[in-house]
């Protein structure tokens, strides 16, 4: 399985999760750490080439293809391993953090995957094993929620199975490549529904929103980072140039971050912007052109880095206070300062300000966007851009930690939490400052500055005039208790109805059908016509054959009585017969 | 006029003599009873020694032939039974024994000299003679009170009489159109006179004396009633012997009308079904043992007629088979009827209770009986039957076949009944049957007897066809 | 809590912190005035100010925008679906 | 004549042996005091005869279908009537287990009859004396007698020996089945006026016709479906086996009823084939209601007795069905459903026997719940109730499955119809299995099988399995004889395959009007 | 392709029996002894079968008749590839189901364990007679086997609950294997004129080529409704029914032997009696899929509103035994191949989900014991 002595860091990853649990106390912390930095020190030493290769069930399985875009994503899925790794130091149940494991273990083995069939697999295996990072937090709207989500993926995964075998009917291959965006087969679009639904587009995004929020703190932490990730990565690897996806991405660009304006909750307006964000790479991914693809891997490894940080924060926020919900806090600058730093760098990461990773990854898009002369992308993005601003950089830190004094007392975040933290920070600061090291990584060839004065100015007005329009509009961006449809609508409705049909027409129907061979079969057919039948043998046949049997001895009775015993009676009745008989006989013949 | 051919009936003439001689002496049970026994054992060895004679007597009104021999060799025998079933002779008075054996004997020499007539006159005579001596036979019953016996005399009697009328009026009009007496001669004339209703009802009427010996619809009335009210003893006989006779003239009467005669066939045909018919019925709600006997037998001369009215050698022979057979099932079952009667009294199917227990081999002698009269197959009754229905069949009489086994079936019902009564049944009496020694005798030789004609019947058959031979 | 005292006093000269951000609005737009972009391919990229308007109005619009389809139609009780 | 008599292979009259060691033994019988010595006796004449009855099969020559160990003496010559007895392989397997059951009836009524011990052997052994006959008579009128004699030792075991309603019981059973045979005797009668012999053999030489087979077979079908039983003849036979005790109802259920099967097969067949062909409608689709009417009556029952008694009228069912399919599968599988009823149905009449013993009732309710006390004998009754139901492995089961092959290969939709029969027996014997193993248990304690029970029962489950799984020597003994017979109806009427058409029926129909 | 004659087949088949035998007599007086004889008859069966698998691989077929019927039916066991997977499966599943059985029976104190283990081991019989079976016949009478013998351990409880789950189990699978069962064998046997499978021949069945259409459909119809033990829609009530059972029935209800031998077995008619060849020109194999297909949907469906452990995994074993026979019903070789391979699947993750009930039983009455 192994040539070249190629370490798959997905597989290390997945084994060494299991053996997790046989581990105690501070064992278990190192343990957990050097797991994801021995996955990243693989990957940093890797080589470009196929790995892995061989056949299973007549099919060509090849576990490692590693690229330049296999490398990117799997180097941040790596890192964010280990600050997700960090941060969750602290949690005590094993289990939890080897979920946690199998998911990145998952994700890993899809960047590398060479084959659909192998990408299937750990595509199930990140389904599967994510979802318990959502049950982990054992609340009733967590497990609704996460069985909603499994139920979706499965559902996605099942789409995804179908585009696979139909295009293995096809063409008799399973190997993964660019398909052209001339001439989509059925095949494609089924898998790019697959990758799509993981990549949240809409309408098919609502498991994100819907699942997130109620994931655990570290959970939510791992998950807003490689579900959607590994999804822009299929997409990159399979649909580039597909004008649909840049429709798509920039539509949920700004799509995500309306529902972000009008959320409550902390955590599910940082997964709206997930959708948000999301949609730039897919929209890079549609343009399709080498600078867009660029793009979008910019983007997906500043969005994993500041978007865990915000779910850092916002779950730290959580984990000391029990409240997520914007209009149940507030005011808690004084007790979770580093917090709310760190928060707020990654609102202006996410932001896209200059000197963060956003600034970087953010504008790559846009301009190629610019570039190819689309206007509707170029300002759906940076309408996105603004409302991006408006709920994470602003709305978001100024409700939890000033706005209304909540009267919350609560304590600065663990340690452990804020160095996972701390690290992303600087992390988001660092590619800021330094995007060479992110450009190096990326797929194509850069040729692109950021810091131009043009672009920083543009991009400075932008924010500004939006910090302004927050504070004009802050009475109206006041966060309300409430809950705001979105597509999920249609499958919890949906799923309450269809449990409505399953139990009762499904379920009924069967019970009843069930009761109707007992009715039937059993008390008339068996027992009822067995009853009938012994009645009818007792009262009519052996009535009859016993009738028959009474009727002639009744008729003994009655000839019986001809014996009077009066001797006249006798004599003329001999006579008389006799005499009869031979008149009878004379008078017929 | 050879001695020898004369000799059956003579000697129960001067049986009835020598009885007639004891009466006038001192009255002893004892002695009479066995005299009788002895002569009577004599008379069979005698007719057995002239079995073979042939000849004519009495202008020919009078003729020995194997078919009268074979009769009169029955009838030896089925006296000498009666009289040996008959020896504790219960339900009579002491005083009146001799005189009784003596009307027995007057009685059987009737019954020989009628199956050996040949001449209507002759045979009129010689049934009044059988007859006459029943008639003062029957009343003898000691029943204390009782006057049952004495109405069951003039029954018979009066029913007798009435037969023989009708008889004598068939015979003038036989007579009539044929202008002889003689069967030899009518055995000529009257097949082309079967044409004539007026020999055809002729006809009938002379038959009508059989069928009141016979006890065959429609005059067979007195025979429940009789058999009810005389003596067990009695009843024996009158079920049996003149019965065999009453078959004897009927084949000879019968065969004389020629085959073509389908109405007189036809005639006979519902007689036969109306007889078996009532018998099995009236039988079913019987109790009275000897009652019911009597309906049964009414059935059996319903059988009989079956091989009579066949008009064939079969048939003739499968009825003097079967009238044979019926001497031995009937006297079986009167063996029992007069063992288990304490004092002469009628015996009614509850008397049967638990008879296996008080004596296994009445009780087994009931039972062969029973299933023999009822026709089931090893015993004599059903091969007697078998016989019948072939004849009867052979002849086309499928109807009347028909209607003959389904009365076999309706009959199964009270035959099982006595057999039920003494076999599957407690009394509260349990206590041993008194049976003598010679009366087991009889009922074994009895079983024997039902058992091997019921399955060697060749040699009889064979004999009896070769009897009919002369009467046809 | 030294992290906090520092925001503390922050929030103290709130008055001076704006005016500092207004001056900083100030010269971004003028900034944009001043300094040529690169080649324009829409006519907005000839437009100086016009991101200034464009955040501005931007902001406003996704507020109304949004929140009035909230409250018209989005928006429900918290226990909506277990109703 | 020799052309179907093949002689005796053996030398030595061995069916005349075979039907008076027990008339003999019967006779030595009378003499003989006490019940034990009663008892001993019975079972060594009865072994005596099984033992006797083995060289039968020994000598047996399968590849023939002639009438062997023949015996030949003229009766009555004048009527032609002769003591012809001899067997072939439709009638080897009867007397095998006519001979076979009779030393397990003994051994079950060991203490089953306390009184008059002596007279119930005696009947006992009249009874296997008139069953042998019945089986090895080859002259109509030996037939008739052994067939008629068997009535009044199977009435005296109701009669005397049997329960609280014997007297209906017995009346019913003597005259129903004598009602039904007195028109055999009409039609013995009229075959013989037509050629003149009694001879079985002979008689299946001639033809006749086709007005007369009409009425030949009419009369025939009557006495045998009433001894079969035949829905709706059938209802002496619940009243008789009720009330009988264990070893009457054994026979009953093992040789009495295969009395009818076997007419058909020896009469009605090769006598009057073209009847028979023309009546296959009508026997098949009564063989089909028996089959269901049977099984449906069995499972409203709770008497067990009579529980098993339906059964039979369902299994005998299956027999005549067997039989008037007409081919070969059919006819086998209907003989060897004959000998699997004789051994499963006694089975269990005698397991309802040694239970009444105990408990004193034939009420499902008052036997429920033995599982646990007696486990051996639910281990036999098990089994037996399996083989009622055709549980494949045992010999029920190779039996309805020839039948059911025959039913397919001449009409789907009789095989179709016979079906629900199926399911119903197993639905019968499920229930009645269930009950007596695991319902609820009254106090009264009971106690396992002792050893002369479990020898009782012991042969019988060897041959449920000996015969459920290697049916080959008990099917090889017949197929000469099937196949000739077969020739025979072919010859004599032609038998049409799956020509159970609609028009047929109303033809058939018509002509019964 | 070579029939190997072998004794070992025979050996499979019987050692459970000899197994049961032998814990009938050993009894309840020493239950260490009877449930070592479970455990050792589990493992040299499971180990006789391994020693099968090199023929099979390489090719060859095994077999051995036991009993010749009639012409064209006998007791004959053969083993090929199909088989030898259901029968190493069966039993060495017996192994954990009876390390399974005696935690749970001790724990609980169940009453009649002989019985139970006695019943459990011929119903293994069973499944080995199924698995290796080489004719419709000797199918069938396993396929029985198991019924009769399965009765007593779902009715093991012996209550009112217990009896009526226990009725209409046997009542379906007894009243669908005579009803449908039993003339869809006469119908073969009428028209084939033997049930022996063809060795090692799934392409063409044991039907001649002339063998009229309708009929040959009219059979494979009931045959599919009378292997009820698949619990192919509509004849899929008792399983549910049948889980009045202790925990570990179940288990070997949905695991070891009784629905495996009706998905078994109705594969093995699909392909041995039929044969892929006969299938496809006659347009089964689909509406068997839509069929089945229905079922699968359905089952998943109800399983959802099952709130009773035992009732959902009951339903969806449903759904899970209609995968195998869609595979099958594909005709194609991946399509057969993942039939049943599906089968040994299910075995044994159903065998493992049935260990939480048994599991969560087994915890509350611990907890009540040491209360």
């Amino acid at each position: 399985m192994i040539n070249n002595l190629w370490i798959h860091p997905g597989l290390v990853i997945l084994l060494g999760a299991f053996l997790l649990p046989l581990l105690r106390g501070r064992l278990r912390q190192v343990y957990n750490v050097a797991l994801p930095v021995f996955a990243f020190w693989a990957v940093l030493n890797m080589q470009h080439g196929a790995y892995g290769a061989f056949h299973f069930l007549g099919f060509d399985i090849v576990l490692g293809k590693v690229d330049k875009l296999s490398l990117i994503f799997a180097h941040v899925f790596t890192l964010m391993a280990i600050i997700g790794s960090i941060y969750g130091l602290h949690v005590k149940d094993s289990g939890h953090q080897v979920a946690a494991f199998l998911y990145v273990g998952g994700s890993l083995g899809v960047t590398f995957a060479g084959d659909y069939l192998t990408l299937f697999i750990f595509w199930e295996i990140m389904a599967f094993s994510s979802v318990f990072l959502i049950w982990y937090r054992k609340t009733k709207l967590s497990i609704d929620a996460g069985y909603r989500y499994l139920l979706v993926h499965v559902a996605g995964g099942l789409v995804l199975l179908g585009g696979m075998m139909l295009r293995y009917y096809d063409l008799g291959s399973l190997a993964i490549g660019p398909i052209s965006p001339e001439g989509p087969t059925l095949a494609s679009y089924l898998i790019m529904i697959g990758f799509c639904l993981n990549a949240a587009v809409p309408p098919i995004h609502a498991w994100l929103p819907d699942a997130y929020p109620e994931a655990t703190v570290t959970g939510a932490v791992f998950m807003c980072a490689f579900t959607t990730k590994t999804a822009v990565y299929t997409l990159a690897r399979v649909f580039p140039g597909f004008e649909i996806l840049a429709i798509m991405g920039a539509i949920m660009a700004v799509y995500g971050v309306g529902y972000a304006v009008i959320e409550n909750d902390a955590r599910r307006i940082l997964a709206y912007h997930i959708v948000s964000q999301v949609g730039y790479m897919v929209c890079g991914v549609g343009i399709g052109t080498a600078m867009a693809i660029n793009g979008a891997c910019a983007h997906a490894y500043a969005h994993i880095i500041y978007k865990a940080l915000l779910f850092m924060g916002a779950g730290a926020v959580l984990e000391m206070t029990g409240r997520s919900k914007l209009n149940e806090l507030g005011g808690l600058y004084k007790y979770m300062p580093w917090t709310m730093v760190f928060t707020v760098i990654g609102g202006i990461s996410i932001s896209g300000w200059p000197l963060t990773s956003g600034f970087v990854s953010k504008s790559m898009i846009v301009a190629a966007a610019h570039h190819e002369h689309n206007a509707f992308l170029t300002f759906m993005l940076m309408l996105a851009g603004v409302g991006t601003f408006l709920s994470v950089g602003l709305k978001l830190p100024y409700y939890i930690w000033f706005g209304k004094d909540s009267g919350i007392v609560a304590k600065e975040a663990p340690m452990n939490m804020q160095v996972g933290m701390a690290i992303a920070a600087f992390l988001c600061f660092f590619i800021g400052f330094y995007p060479k090291l992110l450009f190096d990584l990326l797929p194509y060839p850069n040729h692109w500055e950021p810091y131009t004065a043009g672009h920083l100015t543009e991009v400075l007005q932008v924010m500004l005039f939006t910090g302004v329009g927050f504070f004009l509009l802050l009475k109206r961006l006041k966060p309300e208790a409430h809950l705001n449809l979105d597509v999920d609508w249609f499958y919890r409705k949906g799923a309450s109805i269809f449990m409505w049909t399953a139990s009762n027409p499904i379920s009924t129907v069967n019970d009843h059908i069930g009761e109707a061979y007992r009715t039937v079969g059993f008390r008339w057919i068996f027992s009822g016509m067995a009853r009938l039948s012994s009645w009818f043998d007792w009262r009519i046949i052996d009535g009859v054959v016993d009738g028959t049997a009474y009727a002639v001895r009744g008729m003994g009775d009655i000839v019986r009585r001809l014996q009077t015993g009066r001797i006249q009676y006798y004599i003329g009745m001999a006579i008389l017969i006799l005499f009869l008989a031979i008149g009878l006989d004379i008078w017929l013949r | 006029m050879n001695f020898t051919l004369f000799l059956p009936e003579l000697y129960f003439l001067i049986l009835a003599l020598v009885f007639f001689l004891l009466s006038l002496g001192r009255e002893s049970a004892g002695r009479d009873q066995g005299i009788a026994l002895f002569l009577s054992a004599v008379g069979v060895c005698l007719v057995a020694l002239v079995l073979n004679e042939r000849g004519e007597m009495f202008y020919h009104a009078y003729r020995v032939d194997l078919f009268s021999q074979i009769f009169k060799l029955v009838i030896s025998i089925g006296f000498f039974l009666v009289v040996y079933l008959s020896r504790g002779l219960k339900g009579l008075d002491e005083r009146l024994y001799s005189e009784y054996y003596m009307f027995l004997a007057l009685s059987t020499t009737g019954l020989m000299l009628l199956v050996s007539s040949v001449e209507l006159l002759t045979i009129f005579v010689a049934l009044e003679l059988s007859s006459y001596s029943l008639y003062i036979v029957i009343p003898f019953r000691n029943q204390s009170g009782g006057r049952v016996q004495l109405e069951a005399a003039i029954k018979y009697v009066l029913l007798g009489a009435a037969a023989t009328g009708v008889m004598l009026f068939g015979m003038s009009y036989v007579f009539g159109v044929a202008h002889t007496t003689y069967i030899a001669e009518l055995a000529r004339k009257m097949p082309d006179l079967m044409g004539q209703p007026i020999a055809i009802g002729g006809f009938v009427l002379m038959l009508a004396a059989f069928f009141f010996k016979l006890g065959l619809f429609p005059f067979h009335f007195w025979l429940p009633d009789v058999y009810e009210g005389t003596s067990n003893e009695t009843a024996a006989f009158v079920a049996t012997m003149p019965k065999l006779a009453a078959v004897a003239l009927l084949l000879r009467l019968v065969a004389l009308a020629g085959a073509g005669a389908t109405d007189l066939i036809q005639i006979l045909a519902v007689i036969a079904a109306l007889s078996m018919t009532y018998g099995n019925l009236a039988a079913l709600v019987q109790s009275d043992i000897k009652r019911l006997l009597g309906y049964s037998s009414i059935a059996h001369g319903g059988y009989v007629l079956l091989g009579v009215l066949s008009l064939n050698d079969v048939g003739y022979a499968a009825a003097i088979y079967h009238i044979s057979g019926y001497l031995l099932m009937s006297l079986a079952c009167f063996l029992v009827v007069c063992k288990l009667s304490r004092a002469g009294e009628n015996v009614t199917l509850d008397n049967l209770k638990g008879l296996y227990k008080r004596s296994p081999l009445m009780a087994f002698t009931l039972g062969i009986g029973a299933f023999a009269l009822a026709g089931i197959p090893p015993f004599v009754g059903f091969t007697g039957k078998f016989f019948l229905l072939s004849a009867a069949l052979k002849q086309g009489h499928l109807a009347l076949v028909i209607i003959a086994v389904l009365n076999t079936a309706i009959s199964i019902y009270y035959y099982l009944n006595m057999v039920r009564m003494a076999y599957a049944t407690e009394a509260e009496d349990m206590s041993a049957l008194p049976v003598d020694m010679a009366s087991k005798v009889l009922g074994f030789a009895l079983i024997v007897a039902i058992i091997l004609m019921g399955v060697l019947p060749y040699t009889f058959v064979d004999m009896a066809r070769t009897a009919i031979a002369g009467v046809l | 809590m030294k992290l906090a005292d520092i925001i503390q006093s922050l929030r103290d000269k709130l008055p001076t912190l704006k005016r500092v951000i207004y001056g900083v609005i100030g010269l971004t737009v003028l900034a944009d005035v001043l300094i040529p972009r690169g080649h324009p391919v829409f006519i907005t990229d000839k437009i100086p100010g016009f991101w200034s308007v464009w955040g501005l109005v931007g902001a406003w619009v996704l507020t109304r925008v949004c929140k009035g389809l909230g409250h018209i139609w989005l928006m429900k009780d918290e226990d909506y679906y277990d109703k | 004549m020799e052309h179907f008599l093949s002689g005796n292979q053996l030398g030595y009259p061995i069916l005349s042996i075979l039907t008076f060691v027990p008339l003999i033994g019967a006779l030595i019988m009378l003499v003989l005091r006490g019940d034990t010595v009663s008892r001993w006796w019975a079972l060594l004449v009865t072994l005596t005869n099984a033992g006797l009855s083995l060289s039968l099969y020994a000598n047996f020559d399968t590849s023939t279908f002639k009438y062997q160990f023949i015996e030949h003496h003229s009766w009555i010559p004048s009527l032609n009537i002769n003591y012809t007895l001899g067997v072939d392989g439709i009638s080897l397997l009867l007397v095998l287990l006519s001979t076979m059951i009779m030393p397990l009836c003994v051994l079950c009524s060991w203490t089953y009859i306390q009184k008059r011990v002596k007279e119930f052997m005696f009947s006992m052994l009249i009874m296997e004396a008139a069953m042998v006959g019945v089986f090895s008579a080859l002259d109509f009128v030996l037939f008739y007698i052994f067939w008629e004699a068997m009535l009044i030792p199977m009435y005296l075991l109701i009669a005397i020996w049997g329960g609280p309603n014997k007297t209906y019981a017995s009346f019913k059973f003597f005259l129903y089945t004598l009602a039904g045979s007195a028109l055999l005797l009409v039609a013995i009668i009229a075959l013989y006026l037509k050629t003149g012999t009694f001879s079985i053999p002979m008689l299946m030489e001639h033809s006749y016709p086709f007005a007369f087979q009409f009425w030949v077979f009419l009369a025939f079908a009557l006495a045998f479906a009433i001894k079969v039983p035949m829905f709706p003849f059938h209802t002496w036979l619940p009243a008789a086996h009720v009330e009988a005790p264990t070893a009457g109802s054994v026979i009953l259920a093992s040789v009495l009823l295969k009395m009818g099967g076997y007419g058909f097969l020896r009469f009605c067949l090769p006598i009057t084939p073209m009847a028979s062909v023309h009546f296959m409608p009508l026997l098949l689709g009564i063989s089909l209601a028996s089959i269901i009417y049977g099984g449906y009556v069995a499972l409203g029952q709770n008497d067990m007795k009579k529980l098993i008694a339906y059964s039979s009228v369902g299994h005998m069912g299956f027999v005549t069905l067997g039989i008037f399919v007409l081919n070969s599968q059919g006819i086998e599988g209907a003989i060897l459903q004959m000998i699997n009823h004789g051994i499963t149905t006694g089975a269990l009449f005698i397991c309802v026997g040694t239970l009444y013993e105990r408990t004193h009732s034939r009420m499902i309710a008052d036997n429920s719940g033995i599982g646990k006390l007696m486990p051996i004998y639910i281990t036999f009754f098990g089994v037996f109730s399996l083989s009622s139901l055709a549980f494949p492995g045992t010999n029920s089961f190779v039996g309805e499955f020839l039948v059911l092959i025959g039913a397919f290969l001449q009409n789907k939709v009789v095989g179709f119809v016979a079906i629900p029969g199926a399911i119903l027996a197993a639905a019968y014997m499920l229930r009645l299995l269930q009950k007596i193993v695991w319902g609820e248990r009254g106090p009264a304690p009971v106690f396992d099988l002792n050893a002369r029970e479990i020898i009782t029962l012991l042969p019988l489950m060897i041959l449920v399995f000996w015969v459920g799984f290697v049916p080959g020597p008990f099917l090889e003994v017949t197929h000469a004889s099937v196949a000739r017979l077969l020739e025979q109806v072919q010859a004599g009427g032609g038998v049409p395959l799956g020509g159970l058409t609609l028009s047929r029926i109303w033809h058939m129909l018509c002509s019964l009007c | 392709m070579q029939a190997i004659t072998s004794i070992k087949p025979l050996i499979v088949v019987l050692l459970p029996a000899i197994a049961a035998i032998l814990i009938m007599f050993t009894g309840n007086k020493k239950p260490n002894v009877r449930e070592a004889w479970s455990f050792i008859g589990g493992i040299i069966t499971c180990l006789i079968n391994l020693t099968m698998v090199p023929d099979i691989l390489s090719g060859n077929v095994i077999q051995y008749t036991v009993f010749k019927m009639l012409p064209g039916i006998s007791v004959k066991l053969t083993v090929d590839a199909l088989g030898i997977i259901f029968a190493i499966v069966a039993s060495f599943l017996w192994i954990l189901a009876t390390s399974y059985n005696v935690g749970y029976m001790r724990a609980l104190k169940e009453h009649a364990q002989t019985r139970y283990y006695a019943c459990f081991s011929i119903a293994i019989t069973g499944a080995m007679g199924v698995a290796l079976a080489g004719n419709v016949f000797t199918l069938y009478l396993f396929y029985e086997i198991i019924s009769i013998f399965t009765y007593p351990l779902v009715a093991h409880h012996q209550d009112e609950e217990g009896y009526e789950g226990a009725r209409k189990y046997i009542s379906y699978l007894m009243f669908t294997s005579k009803g449908f069962l039993l003339p869809a064998m006469a119908l073969t046997y009428v028209l084939a004129g033997t049930l022996d499978f063809p060795l090692g021949d799934f392409k063409n069945g044991i039907f001649p080529a002339d063998a009229d259409p309708t009929l040959v459909t009219i059979a494979y119809v009931l045959y599919l409704a009378g292997f009820a033990k698949a619990a192919i829609m509509p004849l899929h009530n008792w399983l549910p029914s049948a889980m009045v059972a202790p925990t570990p029935v179940s288990a070997l209800l949905h695991a070891v032997a009784v629905v495996k031998a009706g998905v078994f077995s109705i594969s093995r008619t699909m392909l041995s009696v039929f044969g892929v060849g006969l299938l496809t020109h006659l347009g089964l194999g689909l509406p068997t899929a839509y069929v089945v297909a229905f079922t699968i949907l359905t089952a998943s469906v109800i399983a959802l509103t099952k709130d009773n452990l035992k009732a959902r995994l009951a339903y969806s074993t449903i759904s899970q035994l209609s995968y195998v026979i869609i595979g099958v019903a594909l005709l194609t070789p991946s399509g057969i191949t993942g039939g049943i391979i599906h089968i040994a699947n299910h075995a044994f993750s159903k065998i493992t989900l049935f260990s939480a009930p048994a599991l969560f039983t087994w915890l509350r009455i611990r907890k009540r014991y040491r209360k």
